[in-house]
């Protein structure tokens, strides 16, 4: 039991508990909360894999930016509070967890089905050097630098679109 | 002049261009007449320099064949535009061109005024146009041509009144009729083609007949394309049962009648009887059937012809009668006698119109005859030669129906048999007999259209006051009428004339010559039997026209006392045996009402476009309810979604595993 | 010039000329009318040059230009004509500036998509009568579709929508079957010679060998689609309504070039491909035409509509020239062939006569006239003249071709029986009953309408739509040698291909790279 | 990296299905629209663990662009939710089925 993986154990459990938290609660606002956390233990997660300039990003942005944007509209719309996760339409709720369960199954056979660990490698300083700022900025204003110039048109787009979408009439 | 022959095609069709492209604009009577006349009268004088041409040429070179262009060239099927300038189609150009000429300038009289002079004068020259083709053409294509060229014209000068009403309906009626009925015939005249093509592979006339005689063609394929061709006949010819239209086409003016439904287009099945002699000579059977259509057709028409009160009528009835003797000359094999009587009765025939065309013109277009009387005194010209045409058309020598009719008797009796000259006999009588009705009543005896406020012929309130035709009118009359005198003159039968006498018979027997090889058969008989048989028809005919003077000028009450007697026999006859009535209820009817109502509404509409339609309401009708299943609600979608996927997954599971 | 591209050019013609026609001010409807007959006119012009540089003397397809265009499927732009396709080309490029210049006052509203979409339609058309290579023939055959569905969906009268709706899904869904067996024929042929094709020409030599019971379905799924365009009975339902809402132009299309697609379809595509299965077919089929000549003329004789009078005729008038597509033999082939040229001047002129009396009385009822003939002269003798030319008189063009037709059929050894040949024949009757009947009801009589008497003749315009179609009506009735002799060979050889196909196929001599 | 990359890759599956869950049972738009970008968070974990396991960078570059993505997606995807709300007066699901015939 290294510290890695009682790391992981740890934020892997918040992870799940969180989203399944997230995804059952009737109040918004708590799922929004959960999702949060969620988030960050993703972060911590990424830290494990070696990943610090994601892990970083992810806090930064989903969990700081994207989530405040959220909780935002949640409050600015305040929608009435849902029913109880299994109050309103059980049976198909039930039903789609059951095909969901099954889609999960499937999945996770086929991940142990294909034996990824043979074909990856085991060096950790790789893994370190791919995770730092340096080699993702080189790649990224190198090789990439066409789909991050897209990206960039995307969020102009988008912020437009959205003052557009948003705005109270059209005239 | 041979080489020329194509301008007795052309000057009508030009005639007819000018007429009908600038006739409208210019609007003088008198230019109109004289090109409309010159069209057909240069045309004549053609013909006679062709004739006079052919007769210097030694017997055996007197067919000639002038080319023109080339018409239709597919494969083994040939055919020109050229014209076959030989005794026959010399004799038929003559009378056609001749008589033409004639009633186009009685014409200008006769239409003078009318609002569509020029309209008239185009259509004629059209029809000569189509007629000569018909007559010159050397071959059945072109023959055809001119065949159908008639045809239409008949229909355009039927309906030349066009706004006018006819009988129970319009003039247009009559000439849809004419037209649809020959195009029956022409439906006939078609197949009889096709075979001829098909069995001879040409159809030229000289290549056909000279094939006909050498090919080694069984006797039912000849009696076929016989057949086929004489059902074109009866349609053109006016025989039964496509005899109906004639009666009708009598809605045109005057001069058509005379020209097209007497003395022309109506002799073209004759005509194409006699051209295609060999396919006739080499079917008996088919000759047969000609001769039994003609002497029927002779018989009936003549019965309807008895009772008609229509001037026009009894003449119309006359003429099918008359053409029914035709064919009956076909039928025996005596095909020179037939084109004879053609000649002949081209001219008294027209005569007789073109003198009921003065009677109407001075009578405001009254035509019932029981409205005439005592006319000779007022009209000296028409009367004198409507009396020579009456006496030739029943058979009084010497005029020239008495030559003619004589010799088809004659050959009817010595080549099918006395039944058929027995028949033949009583329907010379009944022609006497009807033909001086129509004269006692028009010209002799009482006036009767004098009768005060009586007469509402032609909308006229007021006294009639009839008065002779002008001499652009009288003066054809009387040519027509010297011809009818002597037109018989050139056929002399042979006991008179002796060995060859009979001149017409001699012209045409080269044309004849393979058919009447094919016919030895033909038995002979004495000339004593031909001398009784004709003094036998003679003494008949001038019995029944002394038996009409004294019916109709001594006694009428006789005729009414007949009528009422026989009254259901009257009526019969009086309305034409109720053929067209039979036709309507069993052909016309059905079929419109059929194809309206059965065809059209059920099985387009409903069955077929109904099937289509409802394979397309199908298709709508399961995508409304398939399309249910879009809730709209996005989640659902994604649901199904999801089980596409695990379906997808589970497949490529169980495929690597 | 350079004969290989006339073709070429003259696809390019209208294309070009309705991308330039964008560009012209929707406002300036003179230019965009005078625009548009220009463009019609010179690739007519075009078409001419291609009529005299067209060697007669030959069977084959002359003025070839091809380039590749799929490159990986071998499919190729390769076009060319042969006597049939010049024919119909010539037709349809003198009838496109005919029908632009009758609806000169017609259509009031978006005159310029109007032209465009006409233009597009006379390239769509001339596309498949000059392709080669079936998967082009294909394209050009289902884009045509597009012009005249907007075209009748947008001009059209008061069903526009259902009619244009159904002529589409109709003609749409009869092509589907005919596309699967041409990818099954293109399959099949790849296998044969080894490497990708869709030249027509190695298909005709790949066709005949198909085993004869596969041959017999492929021939049923081409020619599915092509009667449907014909119309032959019983698909024809399509083509009444199709008629009846289509304005005059697309009336005048439709039935001048568009039903020619079919006939010519039959005998580029089904005959010389499956040379078999035509010959086991060809009594049903004939059956089928001598049904429709009948049926369609008992039919148009009691319409009251006259459009859909004149659009029952035509289904009558094409089962003459399916008739003579079967009777397989030169005099029948060269008969359709000709009716086929006949039948798009007799019913064009029929429909473009109904359409300039609809604009002054927008009535097309045969009932609501009657004695016009005193107050529109000049317009009661056009009808009578072309009238007489459907009619099928001799003299005029359409005598011809019916003569032409049933003599084939009549001595015919592929159908073997007069009766065929008879029974059509009473189609001629037929003909004159039902539109002499309308003229009759028409022209003449008293006028009993008090509407018509404001009638006013043909004006200048129109009469010089009518009469380049008059003079050709009169020069093929009275010489039609001038056609027949294109025609000559390439139904000769046409024929060949069928009675006589090569079954040989040396593979190593088909040109396939 | 004594981790064997199966755990994080069910994790990763994990977590995806939980967000499927959400996506196909919550009526709140917005946590529908929480629960894709859960989804997402759960391709960026499974990008990540490749990434590093590789040594290849490009795993996270992909995670970079993601995030690029999902905030113009949720920038745009929350203000339809807001223009919805402004018409409907309701972020529900259910009663937003105007997507259907």
């Amino acid at each position: 039991m290294t510290l890695e993986v009682i790391l992981f154990i740890l934020f892997g459990l918040i992870c799940i508990i969180s989203a399944v938290l997230m995804v059952t609660r009737p109040n918004p606002i708590i799922s929004a909360l959960f999702l949060v956390l969620n988030f960050c233990s993703l972060a911590g997660l990424y830290l494990i894999l070696n990943a610090q300039f994601i892990a970083v990003a992810q806090v930064i942005v989903y969990a700081g930016a994207i989530m405040v944007f959220f909780l935002f509209v949640i409050m600015l719309l305040n929608p009435e509070k849902e029913k109880r996760f299994l109050e309103h339409k059980p049976k198909l709720k039930i039903f789609t967890i059951v095909v969901v369960a099954l889609v999960l199954i499937q999945l996770i056979y086929m991940i142990f089905l294909a034996h990824p660990n043979d074909s990856m490698t085991n060096k950790v300083s790789e893994s370190v050097n791919a995770g730092t700022i340096e080699s993702i900025g080189r790649e990224m204003f190198t090789n990439y630098v066409l789909p991050f110039e897209a990206a960039g048109y995307l969020l102009l787009a988008a912020t437009i679109g959205a003052l557009v979408l948003a705005k109270k009439k059209f005239e | 002049m041979i080489d020329l022959i194509y301008l007795t095609v052309l000057f009508p069709l030009l005639g007819f261009l000018f007429n009908g492209i600038l006739g409208p604009k210019i609007r003088s009577e008198k230019v109109i007449g004289i090109v409309g006349s010159s069209a057909i009268g240069i045309p004549f004088i053609v013909t006679v320099g062709a004739l006079i041409q052919t007769l210097s040429l030694p017997v055996d070179q007197r067919l000639n064949i002038a080319t023109l262009f080339q018409w239709i060239n597919v494969a083994g099927l040939n055919i020109n535009f050229s014209y076959q300038v030989d005794q026959l189609s010399l004799l038929m150009s003559l009378i056609v061109t001749g008589v033409g000429f004639i009633i186009h300038v009685y014409s200008i009289g006769y239409m003078h005024g009318d609002k569509s002079f020029w309209r008239f004068f185009a259509y004629l020259n059209l029809f000569i146009f189509a007629m000569m083709n018909l007559i010159l053409a050397d071959n059945f294509l072109l023959l055809f041509l001119g065949w159908e060229g008639v045809g239409l014209c008949s229909y355009l000068l039927i309906g030349f009144w066009y706004d006018r009403k006819f009988e129970n309906s319009t003039t247009s009626s009559a000439g849809l009729k004419a037209f649809v009925v020959n195009r029956i015939g022409d439906f006939g005249f078609l197949l009889g083609m096709f075979l001829i093509y098909s069995t001879f592979g040409t159809l030229v006339f000289t290549d056909v007949f000279s094939r006909a005689v050498a090919f080694d063609v069984p006797e039912h394929i000849f009696t076929l394309i016989a057949l086929f061709l004489f059902i074109g006949a009866v349609g053109k010819s006016a025989q039964i049962p496509l005899f109906v239209w004639l009666p009708d086409a009598m809605a045109g003016p005057t001069p058509v009648s005379a020209l097209i439904h007497a003395a022309t287009m109506v002799t073209a099945g004759v005509y194409m009887v006699a051209r295609c002699n060999i396919i006739y000579a080499s079917a008996p059977t088919a000759m047969m059937v000609v001769a039994v259509f003609g002497i029927f057709t002779a018989f009936l028409a003549a019965t309807i012809g008895l009772v008609q009160n229509d001037i026009k009528k009894v003449l119309a009835y006359s003429t099918v009668s008359q053409l029914g003797y035709m064919f009956l000359a076909m039928g025996a094999g005596a095909f020179s006698a037939g084109i004879f009587h053609v000649m002949t009765h081209a001219f008294f025939k027209a005569l007789l119109f073109l003198g009921a065309g003065s009677v109407i013109h001075s009578m405001h277009e009254a035509q019932d005859i029981r409205k005439y009387g005592g006319l000779k005194k007022y009209m000296p010209v028409t009367y004198a030669t409507f009396l020579i045409a009456a006496t030739a058309i029943s058979g009084i020598p010497p005029l020239s129906g008495f030559f003619s009719k004589d010799e088809i008797l004659w050959y009817s009796y010595s080549n099918l048999g006395i039944i058929f000259w027995l028949l033949g006999l009583i329907t010379a009588m009944f022609t006497a007999f009807y033909m001086f009705r129509l004269y006692f009543m028009t010209f002799e005896g009482q006036e009767k259209f004098s009768a005060k406020g009586g007469s509402e012929v032609g909308g006229d309130h007021h006294k009639l006051h009839p008065h002779e035709s002008p001499k652009l009118m009288t003066v054809p009359l009387i040519i027509l009428a010297v011809l009818s005198i002597i037109g018989g003159f050139i056929g002399i039968p042979e006991i008179f004339s002796g060995e060859h006498g009979n001149i017409f018979h001699s012209w045409l027997a080269p044309v004849f010559k393979l058919a009447e090889f094919k016919m030895m058969n033909i038995s002979s008989h004495s000339h004593f039997e031909e001398l009784v048989l004709m003094i036998v028809s003679v003494a008949a005919a001038a019995s029944s026209i002394f038996f009409a003077r004294h019916i109709y000028l001594k006694k009428p009450a006789i005729a009414e006392k007949f009528s009422s007697g026989f009254k259901g026999a009257y009526n019969i006859l009086l309305n034409k045996y109720f053929i067209d009535e039979v036709y309507e209820a069993s052909i016309v009817k059905p079929m419109v009402k059929g194809s309206e109502n059965i065809l059209w509404k059920i099985a387009d509409n409903k069955m077929i476009d109904g099937l289509i339609n409802s394979l397309a309401k199908l298709v709508g009708s399961v995508s409304n309810n398939i399309r249910k299943i879009q809730t709209g609600v996005a989640q659902s979608y994604a649901l199904v979604m999801i089980l596409g996927i695990l379906v997808a997954l589970f497949w490529i599971i169980i495929s690597y595993s | 010039m350079e004969q290989s591209l006339l073709i070429t050019y003259l696809l390019a013609i209208p294309l070009i000329g309705s991308l330039l026609l964008i560009f012209i001010n929707k406002k300036n409807e003179q230019l965009i009318k005078y625009f548009g007959i220009a463009v019609s006119l010179l690739a007519f012009v075009v078409s001419l040059i291609i009529y005299f540089g067209f060697n007669d003397q030959s069977g084959e397809f002359q003025f070839i230009h091809k380039f590749d265009w799929v490159k990986d499927l071998n499919i190729s732009y390769h076009v060319g004509a042969d006597g049939l396709s010049i024919i119909l080309i010539l037709l349809t490029t003198f009838l496109t500036p005919l029908t632009l210049l009758s609806s000169w006052n017609s259509i009031k509203r978006n005159l310029k998509e109007f032209i465009f979409f006409m233009l597009i339609l006379e390239l769509g058309m001339l596309g498949v009568f000059v392709s080669l290579d079936m998967f082009l023939f294909y394209v050009f055959w289902e884009a045509m579709l597009i012009p005249l569905y907007f075209i009748s969906g947008i001009w059209g009268g008061e069903r526009k929508i259902y009619a244009s709706i159904k002529f589409f899904i109709y003609t749409m869904a009869g092509s589907l079957l005919m596309l699967v067996a041409i990818i099954w024929l293109i399959v099949y042929s790849s296998n044969l010679l080894g490497g990708f094709t869709s030249n027509l020409l190695d298909l005709y030599k790949t066709g005949p060998t198909i085993d004869t019971t596969i041959q017999g379905f492929l021939f049923l799924a081409f020619a599915l689609s092509f009667s449907i365009k014909v119309p032959l009975f019983p698909f024809h339902t399509w083509l009444p309504d199709a008629h009846v809402e289509a304005p005059t132009a697309g009336s005048v299309i439709l039935a001048g070039v568009l039903l020619k697609m079919g006939t010519y379809g039959f005998l580029r595509f089904n005959l010389p491909l499956f040379p078999q299965a035509s010959i086991d077919y060809a009594i049903p089929i004939s059956i089928l035409a001598v049904i429709g000549i009948i049926y369609g003329a008992l039919v148009a004789m009691v319409q009251t509509d006259m459009k859909k009078l004149v659009a029952y005729s035509s289904v009558s008038h094409l089962g003459f020239v399916m008739l003579g597509i079967f009777a397989l033999n030169q005099e029948a082939v060269q008969g359709s062939m000709i009716q086929m040229i006949n039948h798009g001047l007799s019913t064009g002129a029929l429909f473009l006569l109904v359409g300039m009396i609809y604009e002054r009385t927008h009535t097309r009822k045969i009932s609501d006239y009657g004695g016009i003939a005193k107050l529109v002269p000049f317009f009661s003798f056009a009808l009578l003249f072309t009238s007489l030319s459907s009619i099928g008189l001799p003299g005029l063009n359409g005598f011809v071709g019916e003569f032409l037709i049933l003599t084939g059929a009549f001595k015919s050894t592929v159908l073997d029986s007069w009766w065929f040949a008879a029974f059509s024949a009473t189609g001629v009757i037929f003909a004159a009953v039902y539109l002499l009947w309308m003229y009759k009801k028409i022209v003449f009589g008293e006028v009993t309408n008090p509407n018509l008497n404001s009638l006013t003749d043909l004006n200048r315009r129109e009469k010089l739509v009518l009469a380049p179609i008059f003079v050709f009506i009169i020069w093929i009735g009275i010489y039609p040698g001038t056609f027949l002799k294109i025609t000559d060979k390439t139904s000769e050889n046409i024929i060949r291909l069928v009675t006589s196909p090569q079954n040989q196929l040396p593979v190593e001599n088909v040109d396939v790279p | 990296m004594q981790i064997p990359i199966e755990y994080y890759l069910v994790l990763s599956a994990f977590m995806f299905s939980v967000g499927i869950v959400g996506v196909l049972t919550r009526r709140n738009a917005i946590i529908v629209f929480m629960s894709v970008e859960l989804m997402l968070n759960s391709a960026n974990l499974a990008l990540v663990t490749f990434s590093s396991y590789l040594g290849d960078t490009t795993g996270q570059l992909f995670v970079f662009f993601v995030m690029a993505v999902a905030a113009a997606e949720a920038a745009v995807g929350l203000a339809i939710i807001i223009a919805i709300f402004r018409n409907k007066l309701t972020v529900n699901i259910d009663e937003i089925n105007i997507l259907k015939w």
